[in-house]
């Protein structure tokens, strides 16, 4: 459904350096697929993000949605037939409400530019339909404004209006990140409801298990660079790359504690793997399972894996 | 007593005249600093404002010869330059054939015979007597041997060093910064036994013209400042409360008068075009509330509608009965009557009178912003003019631009009196008023701005300067047929006689000029160019208290 | 024990009212233990840390005792605890991230603030060397401003300067939060050496974060709504948890061993209540699943296991 | 800032700053605006006996000495006084908005084009700009000093607001309004102006005190409303007629006096707006 | 480093290209003729001003096409040669500015600076203390919000002509011409005492409100929140505070740096204190555009050089500047 192939973003600010945020990223979502974007901060997660709701033009690369190049249509209209499609929820919760109108305002601003010609008491009755499916009562949350409400409440109300779009790619930057344990728990567990109703998902988290807990795919990114990919199990039972293994080690866990963990085999890998930290050379994927892939040097070819 | 430089008792220290910082030291421009064309160049003779006496100074005599185009001029004995070199009829005879654009007789000056070390003798193609008296007080005798070597096209714009400064006259300048010149007495001026004149101050401090209050205070303190040619609002309160404050006039109107303001209206424009309209325009004006009010007595009012200077130059010529069978006095009823009359008439009701078309009618009357006597006395008269229906509003342009619509003629109508100072003779007065015509299009920069176009006027102003000086009865025969168009066309409006401002502090240097009880009889002025009509003896004769 | 925390009460002065942000609770840290506080957002667990250093408007001190060592620590006196700060008692704050003036070298801030309390400089400029040597920070930190280091490097500055006089009682408040997992690890688990290496007495660690806390906590205590749930060792708290929200709270932690397809973790219902008017009784109590009419009443400390304390009214514990 | 928190309103009404600005500001409106009901004479008519006269039952301000009425003078003064800091304020907050919001929100060469404008604008004397615009106008009144005043005063607003704007555009809900694909104008209007409010005021009030003081200063050096009464030109006129030297304190006074109680008051105001927005400044 | 600032070096010369070449159309955009102005000035009696006004035009090259008065404008200024005045002829403009100069650089940067000092200094002082604080505070607004000339009227009146304790005009005494020594040096500082306290006064509570405002701000940060919780006392919280607060506070010093030729205009005025903005003032009225245009292309230098200056200083002083310039 959506394909991103090659996405390169530069930053070039003035009076800095240049930030080299996204490098040469490709990767697809399916139908009902909840693909996770794991990394450390500043890994390159929320602009890659940015760039598939078009809020940030990429370098190069292309971003394909139902096998249309969307990088290159930026009129208003088809943009906006984009984002019936594809939908965003955001890190932080409070902020992604103008804290000085009333939160059903989301609502009447895609009945503004979306559904102009419905009817506003089928719209308001679409709403509460809407509101409901993700667990809230609709006369509670309209009406009031963000700072009443919890960080829980306003990321369901976010998902809801994606539904309202009925959205068929939602990207989840950090959505739970800000949210208390129960309601973090609580939100996810939504997310997955809602891939059970066909709804696809490019979840961004920094938290490896959470990314395990909702997703079917994972994509570990580190500096900008995807350095291991493929589905979530095999992933995480056996990471290849050396900083996905240094990270799924450092996780904290209910079960065992860091000293007693059990040694992991030698990475089978080692030699080919690609160093984002030295320049030389673009990285490319190496498939080496089933759904498995790992970062490899592109300067080492033949190597044998 | 604090450390100075300057002895107290040493120097005079003066201000007004000086208006800007000094530019250049160059006697022959005229935006010279004050002081320098009087106390360091000097002119033929000078002229006693007071009393109408040309009086020698450089030149012993000019006399016209009996051909009437000859004037021959006789140097006192023994002047001498600054550096000592003698000053003769050679420099004379250069100064008035040097070709710069400012030469005063350039155009009518057919040769310069010297005659003799002391002798000159200046033969005029046209004789043009009035003018020539003026500039013979006037204008300042260069030396030869500097000026000879600038090309007569740069002269003007040559900067003389302090050195190249070489003057024949009591002052040389010892220096000068952005706010003032500092003269500096020459023990070996000639004039000391040549006039038998000599000067008390050492020193003669011009202050370029500072803030109202700023140059109260410093006249009130008398610390560093002893005489003010400036107008100086609040003075009659002020004086009252400072005794050592010495003014021309104890009381009202404290200042000699010295020149006159014109209400030009601009003949190119409806309606000012139309007679009627201007006469009716000088019934409106209460001139008696710009005395009181504007200058809170400071003035005086022209003593009838021909508007000259009580000035014993010009009495010969104020013919009264001119005056009173067709001039004016304040009536707005008479105005309202003139402007009825001539179809100027409110015809929408709105209060205010419309062209006899019908049209509206408005206009307004320009004074340089910042000159706040004048823009005081202009709100009276546009008052004035309301008073009668006219919807006249005062403007107030910068003074850049108030020149340069007067130049143009763009204007509706300005207050102006550029050419209408004391001098030797009227002749100045008419000249300034009539003397020139420049269609709109061109640009007239001496006088006559609203382009008032009467050829018999003109003619007779020049007739009226090929009288000689001394046939005032002749001359008069003709002043009375300018005067007689003045009143019955009224192209220009006489309206109040500026004073000659003077207030001095009499702490370290008395006997400054008074009505009364002063022996320092002379025009108390040391503006640039008045320094020659009685400046100069001014200083000789103030004495240290 | 090094520290005995008595009935403490902290309210925030409101002009609505107080908001009791810590209200009355007692708990006691052992000699070289490493206390963990967790508990949701709200419940208290910063105040607590920050009303334990510094009591300033709009906090105050609204009764209870803190002994650290022995001695009743003048919290409402500021200026007198001035003198216990940092030697006695020091934290490693939230903010750890932005604590260093970034116009200050690291060396000069250390310098000045030794200076201005009155310790020769010189005297610890070789242990500072050493303890950043310890955390692994490379050399010459001293002579770099803060914005020249990595978040990770920062947090490790601030704690080597918190640490430097060897203080009795180490607060830190959520000093992984803001971190990513591997630094993360690093930086609780530096906690736990500075307790081997004795360079502090004992340690409280904040943290939302539950999963890090049965990885270096020798005992935890689980707040409410400015109350203790329930207190007790590690590993009782985690897999043998009595109270209900802690049972809740475990159980709505993802780990590494089950995803959403496999075992779907359950939430708690309902917020906690506004601190500013607190029900009467057990706090917890709306959002409990065993609620009882005794409820209402405040639950008093029950002693369930070896220093396991837990407040609740449900018998059956 | 929440409209709806009344937090805002209770530090609002408790705060002494914004009290005495208010009580400040609010007595020079009454003056301005219930002032007229008094003055019996206009700026300029010529109303008293006596020139130069001190205060007395007629006048009560005294006159001037072209016999004009202080009261009145003031009255008016005020009033224009009023006028050109609010008019040259919201053209000087107007543009600087728009420039601060276009060039933050825009970005990109767009942003540099517009900064690099502002830059030169503040490089560029004010003056100078106010010359050009003199010399082809066929006078000056209040108005148009007001415009002259706002149209080169705006460049610190534009550069306080593009970076604001460039941090409100990180905000979510500029993301949120974008993928809802609500228009840029709608978005820097709708979700970005609004936040701004408090700020948008605090500038607004500040340019406002700065056009007064500026106007002063033209008003001195000659390049004052050739039409019209100000403070400003009460001042002037005061003192070319040595008001203060000859003992007119009435004339002097008032004047000079009343623009540094309003511009006082104006900063005042914007202090404890400050307070009110920021609760970091608020009295504990 | 070097990228940044041949940047911002790069982004100054256009500037100052632009500002310049704005400079330059300032008299060009003017309705009238100054050449007209001159002649009026120069001879209200003399006749042949027809030819001095083409000999004046082609002197001040206004009958050349624009685009070579303009390539002459850019010539004559890179040798220093600004033009001739038209009030002040035959002076040029750069003998007349650089006479003037002098007198508002020594007024006004000691102004500004100290003003700078004190002002922050009592700014800190005040927000220790809330006493202190409600009690100065006020006392700073008003003299921020009291306009320049105001103040130096009164202080004129006052302290000159009533107490009679400073004198109120010129620069140094009318009784004396400069030298070198030290009577001339005291009798200096004796005329600049009143306008540079004018201006003092009025920069002083500007200065002080700001640092105040930025104080609080910095007092509540997280360092210095971690400075308490360490025991610090007090007086290192609040001179790290300071040490912070100052920076912003130097930014607003360039600035005012930039405008202190033009910004003593009113005090130059009332004291006669013969400066640029004394010659600007009288340049305006009198339509000088020449001596306008000199008088601003010192203004842009300033502006542009005291913000070029504080631009690298900060790279040095403040080490965050410095930091985002090499990047991450
Ligand atoms: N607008 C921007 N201008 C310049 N650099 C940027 C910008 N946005 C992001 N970057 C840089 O790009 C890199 C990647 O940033 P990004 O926000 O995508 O990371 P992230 O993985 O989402 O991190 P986090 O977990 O902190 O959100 C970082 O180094 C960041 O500094
Ligand atoms: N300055 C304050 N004024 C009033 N109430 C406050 C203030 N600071 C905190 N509170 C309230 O006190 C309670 C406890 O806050 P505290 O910061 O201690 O919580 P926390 O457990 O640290 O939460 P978090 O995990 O979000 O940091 C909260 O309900 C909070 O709203
Ligand atoms: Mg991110
Ligand atoms: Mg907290």
């Amino acid at each position: 459904m959506l394909q991103v192939e090659g996405l390169s973003k530069t930053y070039n600010k003035s009076s800095r350096a240049r930030v080299r945020a996204v490098n040469n990223v490709s990767f697809s979502v399916e139908k009902g697929q909840i693909v996770s974007l794991i990394g450390e901060s500043g890994s390159g997660k929320s602009t890659i993000g940015n760039m598939v709701l078009q809020l940030t033009k990429p370098s190069s690369g292309r971003i394909l949605f139902g096998n249309q190049d969307i990088t290159r249509q930026r009129s208003r209209s088809s943009l906006k037939e984009y984002y019936r499609k594809v939908q965003g929820v955001f890190q932080d919760p409070f902020s992604t409400f103008n804290p000085i109108f009333r939160v059903d305002r989301v609502f009447a601003i895609l009945h503004r530019e979306f559904f102009p010609n419905e009817a506003a008491e089928a719209w308001q009755q679409r709403v509460e339909a809407a509101l409901l499916s993700v667990g809230l009562t609709p006369a509670a949350v309209c009406g009031a404004y963000c700072h009443q409400l919890s960080g829980g409440q306003l990321q369901r109300i976010l998902i809801a209006r994606a539904l309202l779009l009925e959205a068929e790619l939602l990207v989840a930057d950090e959505i739970i990140s800000m949210l208390d344990a129960s309601t973090r728990i609580d939100v996810l567990n939504l997310l997955g409801e809602m891939r059970e109703r066909g709804l696809s998902m490019m979840f961004v988290t920094h938290d490896l298990s959470l990314g395990y807990y909702i997703s079917d795919r994972v994509i570990i990114l580190y500096k900008g660079v995807m350095v291991e990919s493929g589905n979530t199990q095999t992933v995480f039972s056996d990471p290849q790359h050396p900083y996905s293994r240094s990270l799924l080690e450092a996780v904290p866990r209910l079960d065992v504690r860091w000293d007693e963990l059990p040694p992991r085999p030698a990475s089978r890998h080692e030699a080919a793997m690609f160093n984002p930290d030295c320049d030389k050379g673009s990285p490319r994927m190496e498939q080496i399972g089933e759904d498995h892939w790992i970062a490899v040097r592109d300067c080492l070819p033949g190597t044998e894996l | 007593e604090k450390e100075t430089d300057f002895g107290r008792k040493d120097t005079v220290y003066v201000t007004g005249g000086m208006w800007s910082i000094p530019t250049s030291f160059n006697p022959i421009t005229w935006s010279v600093p004050a002081g320098l064309r009087g106390l360091t160049y000097e002119s033929l003779l000078t002229y006693d404002a007071l009393s109408d006496q040309l009086k020698p100074w450089l030149a012993k005599s000019a006399v016209w010869q009996a051909d009437g185009k000859t004037l021959r001029v006789t140097l006192n004995p023994g002047t001498t330059w600054s550096d000592g070199s003698p000053l003769t009829a050679e420099d004379v005879a250069f100064t008035f054939t040097y070709g710069a654009w400012s030469n005063p007789f350039a155009g009518y000056l057919e040769t310069a015979n010297v005659i003799d070390d002391r002798t000159c003798d200046l033969v005029f193609s046209d004789p043009a007597y009035h003018s020539i008296n003026l500039n013979l007080y006037i204008w300042p005798i260069i030396p030869q041997k500097i000026w000879s070597q600038i090309p007569a096209e740069e002269a003007t714009d040559f900067e003389p060093s302090l050195e190249q400064s070489i003057g024949s006259g009591p002052y040389v300048i010892e220096g000068y910064d952005q706010d003032r010149v500092v003269y500096q007495r020459d023990d070996d001026w000639w004039g000391i036994k040549g006039l038998e004149r000599s000067f008390p101050a050492k020193r003669v401090v011009y202050i370029k013209s500072m803030a109202n209050n700023v140059a109260m205070a410093m006249l009130s303190q008398g610390r560093e400042l002893d005489m003010a040619n400036n107008y100086v609002s609040g003075l009659p309160a002020f004086t009252a409360n400072n005794p050592a404050l010495h003014t021309y006039y104890k009381g009202a109107p404290y200042n000699l008068p010295d020149n006159i303001v014109f209400l030009m209206p601009n003949h190119t424009k409806k309606p000012f075009n139309d007679t009627a309209f201007r006469r009716a325009l000088a019934f409106a004006i209460n001139t008696d509330d710009i005395v009181e009010i504007a200058y809170e007595n400071m003035i005086v009012k022209p003593e009838n509608s021909l508007g000259l200077l009580p000035h014993p130059g010009w009495a010969a010529y104020n013919n009264d009965d001119i005056a009173k069978n067709l001039g004016y006095s304040f009536n707005q009823d008479e105005a309202s009557r003139l402007l009825d009359a001539a179809g100027y008439r409110d015809t929408d009701g709105d209060g205010l009178r419309e062209y006899p078309d019908g049209s509206a009618l408005s206009f307004k009357v320009s004074v340089p912003y910042g000159w706040t006597d004048w823009m005081d006395a202009l709100r009276i008269i546009t008052d004035n003019f309301r008073e009668v229906g006219l919807d006249a509003r005062p403007d107030f342009p910068d003074e850049g631009r108030y020149q340069n619509e007067m130049v143009k003629g763009e204007f509706d109508m300005l207050l102006n009196n550029w050419g209408a100072y004391r001098s030797s003779s009227p002749f100045s007065l008419y000249q300034f008023l009539f003397s020139t015509y420049t269609p709109v299009g061109e640009d007239e920069w001496t006088g006559n701005f609203g382009r008032y176009d009467n050829e018999t006027l003109r003619n007779l102003v020049q007739e009226f300067n090929r009288i000689p000086m001394d046939k005032t009865q002749e001359s008069n025969a003709i002043v009375r047929q300018i005067q007689t168009v003045h009143m019955q066309d009224m192209p220009y409006i006489p309206l109040w006689i500026n004073g000659m401002w003077f207030v001095a502090n009499t702490n370290t240097w008395t006997n400054w000029p008074g009505e009364v009880g002063s022996t320092n009889q002379n025009y108390p002025s040391l503006w640039t160019d008045k320094l020659q009509i009685g400046g100069l003896w001014m200083l000789s004769e103030i004495k240290l208290k | 024990m090094s520290v005995e925390v008595e009935n403490l009460k902290f309210y925030y002065r409101t002009r609505k009212g107080s908001v009791k942000a810590l209200d009355d609770v007692s708990f006691s840290i052992a000699d070289g233990e490493i206390l963990g506080i967790a508990g949701e957002s709200g419940c208290g667990k910063s105040t607590l840390s920050n009303g334990l250093i510094h009591v300033c408007p709009p906090m105050e001190l609204a009764g209870g005792s803190v002994r650290l060592d022995g001695k009743n620590l003048p919290l409402d006196k500021p200026d007198e605890m001035n003198t216990y700060r940092f030697r006695n008692l020091s934290i490693i704050p939230q903010y750890a991230l932005n604590a260093m003036n970034p116009t200050v070298k690291i060396g000069r801030y250390v310098q000045d603030l030794m200076q201005s309390r009155g310790i020769d400089y010189s005297a610890i400029e070789k242990l500072f060397a050493d303890r950043l040597r310890f955390v692994r920070l490379p050399e010459g930190i001293q002579k770099r401003y803060p914005i020249e280091l990595s978040g990770g490097m920062k947090q490790r500055v601030v704690m080597v300067i918190s640490t430097l006089l060897n203080p009795s009682l180490l607060l830190c408040d959520e000093i992984t939060s803001a971190l990513d997992v591997s630094t993360q690890k690093v930086v609780s688990a530096l906690v736990a050496a500075f307790r081997d290496e004795k360079i502090v007495k004992s340690v409280s660690f904040v943290t939302h974060d539950v999963p890090v806390l049965y990885q270096i906590a020798d005992r935890i205590l689980i707040m409410y709504a400015g109350q203790v749930a329930e207190a007790g060792p590690t590993e009782e708290i985690i897999h043998a948890a009595k109270h209900p929200y802690t049972q809740a709270l475990v159980a709505a932690m993802p780990e590494m061993a089950s995803t959403y397809r496999q075992k779907k973790h359950a939430s708690i219902p309902g917020k906690p209540p506004a601190l500013l008017d607190p029900p009467e009784g057990c706090r917890f109590k709306e959002r409990c699943p065993y609620r009882m009419p005794c409820c209402d009443e405040r639950p008093q400390k029950r002693l369930v296991g070896n220093g396991h304390e837990v407040y609740c009214w449900k018998e059956d514990l | 800032m929440r409209l709806k928190d009344n937090d805002i309103l209770h530090y609002a009404l408790r705060n002494r700053k914004l009290r005495i600005g208010l009580a400040i500001i609010a007595f020079f409106m009454l003056v301005m605006l219930a002032g007229p009901l008094f003055a019996r004479w206009e700026a300029r008519e010529r109303a008293g006996l006596y020139p130069s006269a001190p205060p007395n039952s007629t006048n009560w301000m005294g006159t001037t000495k072209m016999k004009e009425d202080i009261f009145s003078q003031f009255i008016f003064g005020t009033q224009s006084t009023f006028l050109i800091g609010f008019l040259a304020g919201c053209i000087g907050t107007t543009i600087g908005l728009s420039i601060g919001f276009f060039a933050g929100y825009v970005g990109g060469w767009f942003d540099e084009l517009l900064m690099m404008l502002t830059n030169i604008l503040l490089v560029i004397p004010s003056i100078a700009l106010l010359i050009i615009l003199a010399a082809y106008l066929p006078y000056r009144g209040v108005q148009i000093q007001s415009v002259i005043i706002g149209c080169t005063a705006w460049p610190w607003v534009a550069r306080a607001v593009r970076s604001q704007t460039l941090s409100l555009k990180q905000r979510g809900f500029v993301s949120l309004a974008r993928i809802s694909g609500v228009s840029p104008l709608r978005i820097i209007f709708e979700d970005i102006a609004p936040n701004m409010l408090s700020y948008v005021v605090m500038v607004f009030i500040l340019q406002f005190g700065g056009a007064i003081l500026y106007a002063v200063a033209l008003d001195f050096i000659g390049l004052g409303p050739t039409r019209g009464i100000s403070l400003g030109l009460m001042m002037q006129e005061a003192f070319q007629n040595n008001a203060l030297q000859v003992g007119y304190w009435w004339w002097f006074i008032p004047s000079g006096l009343s623009i540094t109680l309003i511009v006082s008051g104006l900063f005042f105001l914007n202090t404890g707006l400050d307070e009110v927005f920021n609760p970091k400044l608020r009295d504990q | 480093m070097k990228k940044y600032i041949s940047r911002k070096i790069f982004m100054y010369l256009l500037t100052f290209f632009v500002a310049i070449s704005i400079n330059w159309l300032i008299p060009r955009m003017m309705p009238g003729d100054p050449i007209l102005n001159l002649i009026s000035k120069l001879s209200r009696q003399a006749t042949n001003n027809a030819r001095l006004y083409a000999e004046l035009n082609q002197k001040f090259g206004m009958d050349k096409p624009l685009f070579s008065q303009y390539l002459l404008y850019l010539k004559n200024l890179t040798q220093g040669d600004l033009g001739q005045s038209i009030i002040f002829y035959p002076k040029t403009v750069a003998a007349i500015v650089s006479k003037a100069l002098p007198y508002s650089l020594t007024l006004t940067i000691p102004a500004i600076l100290l003003s700078f000092l004190v002002g922050n200094y009592l700014g800190a002082l005040a927000a220790r203390k809330k006493m202190l604080d409600n009690t100065v505070l006020p006392f700073w607004y008003v003299l921020t919000a009291t306009p320049y000339l105001w103040l130096s009227m009164l202080l004129a009146w006052l302290l000159g002509s009533k107490l009679n304790l400073f004198p109120i005009s010129g620069a140094y005494s009318f009784s004396r011409l400069p030298s070198a020594t030290l009577s001339f040096v005291l009798d200096y500082l004796h005329h600049w005492v009143l306008p540079f306290a004018s201006i003092f006064f009025v920069q002083l509570g500007g200065w002080a409100i700001g640092m105040r405002n930025l104080i609080i701000y910095e007092l509540d940060a997280d360092y210095s929140k971690y400075l308490r919780a360490l025991g610090a006392p007090d007086k290192l919280v609040r001179r790290y505070a300071y040490r912070n607060a100052r920076l912003p506070q130097i930014t607003g010093l360039a600035v005012q740096l930039g405008v202190v030729v033009v910004g003593a205009i009113t005090t130059e005025v009332v004291f006669g204190y013969p400066g640029i903005g004394l010659i600007l003032a009288q340049a305006i009225l009198g339509q000088d555009y020449f001596v306008v245009q000199g008088a601003f292309l010192m203004v842009v230098l300033c502006v542009l050089g005291a913000n070029f200056f504080i631009d690298i200083a900060y790279i040095f002083i403040d080490p965050r500047v410095r930091h985002s310039m090499i990047g991450d």
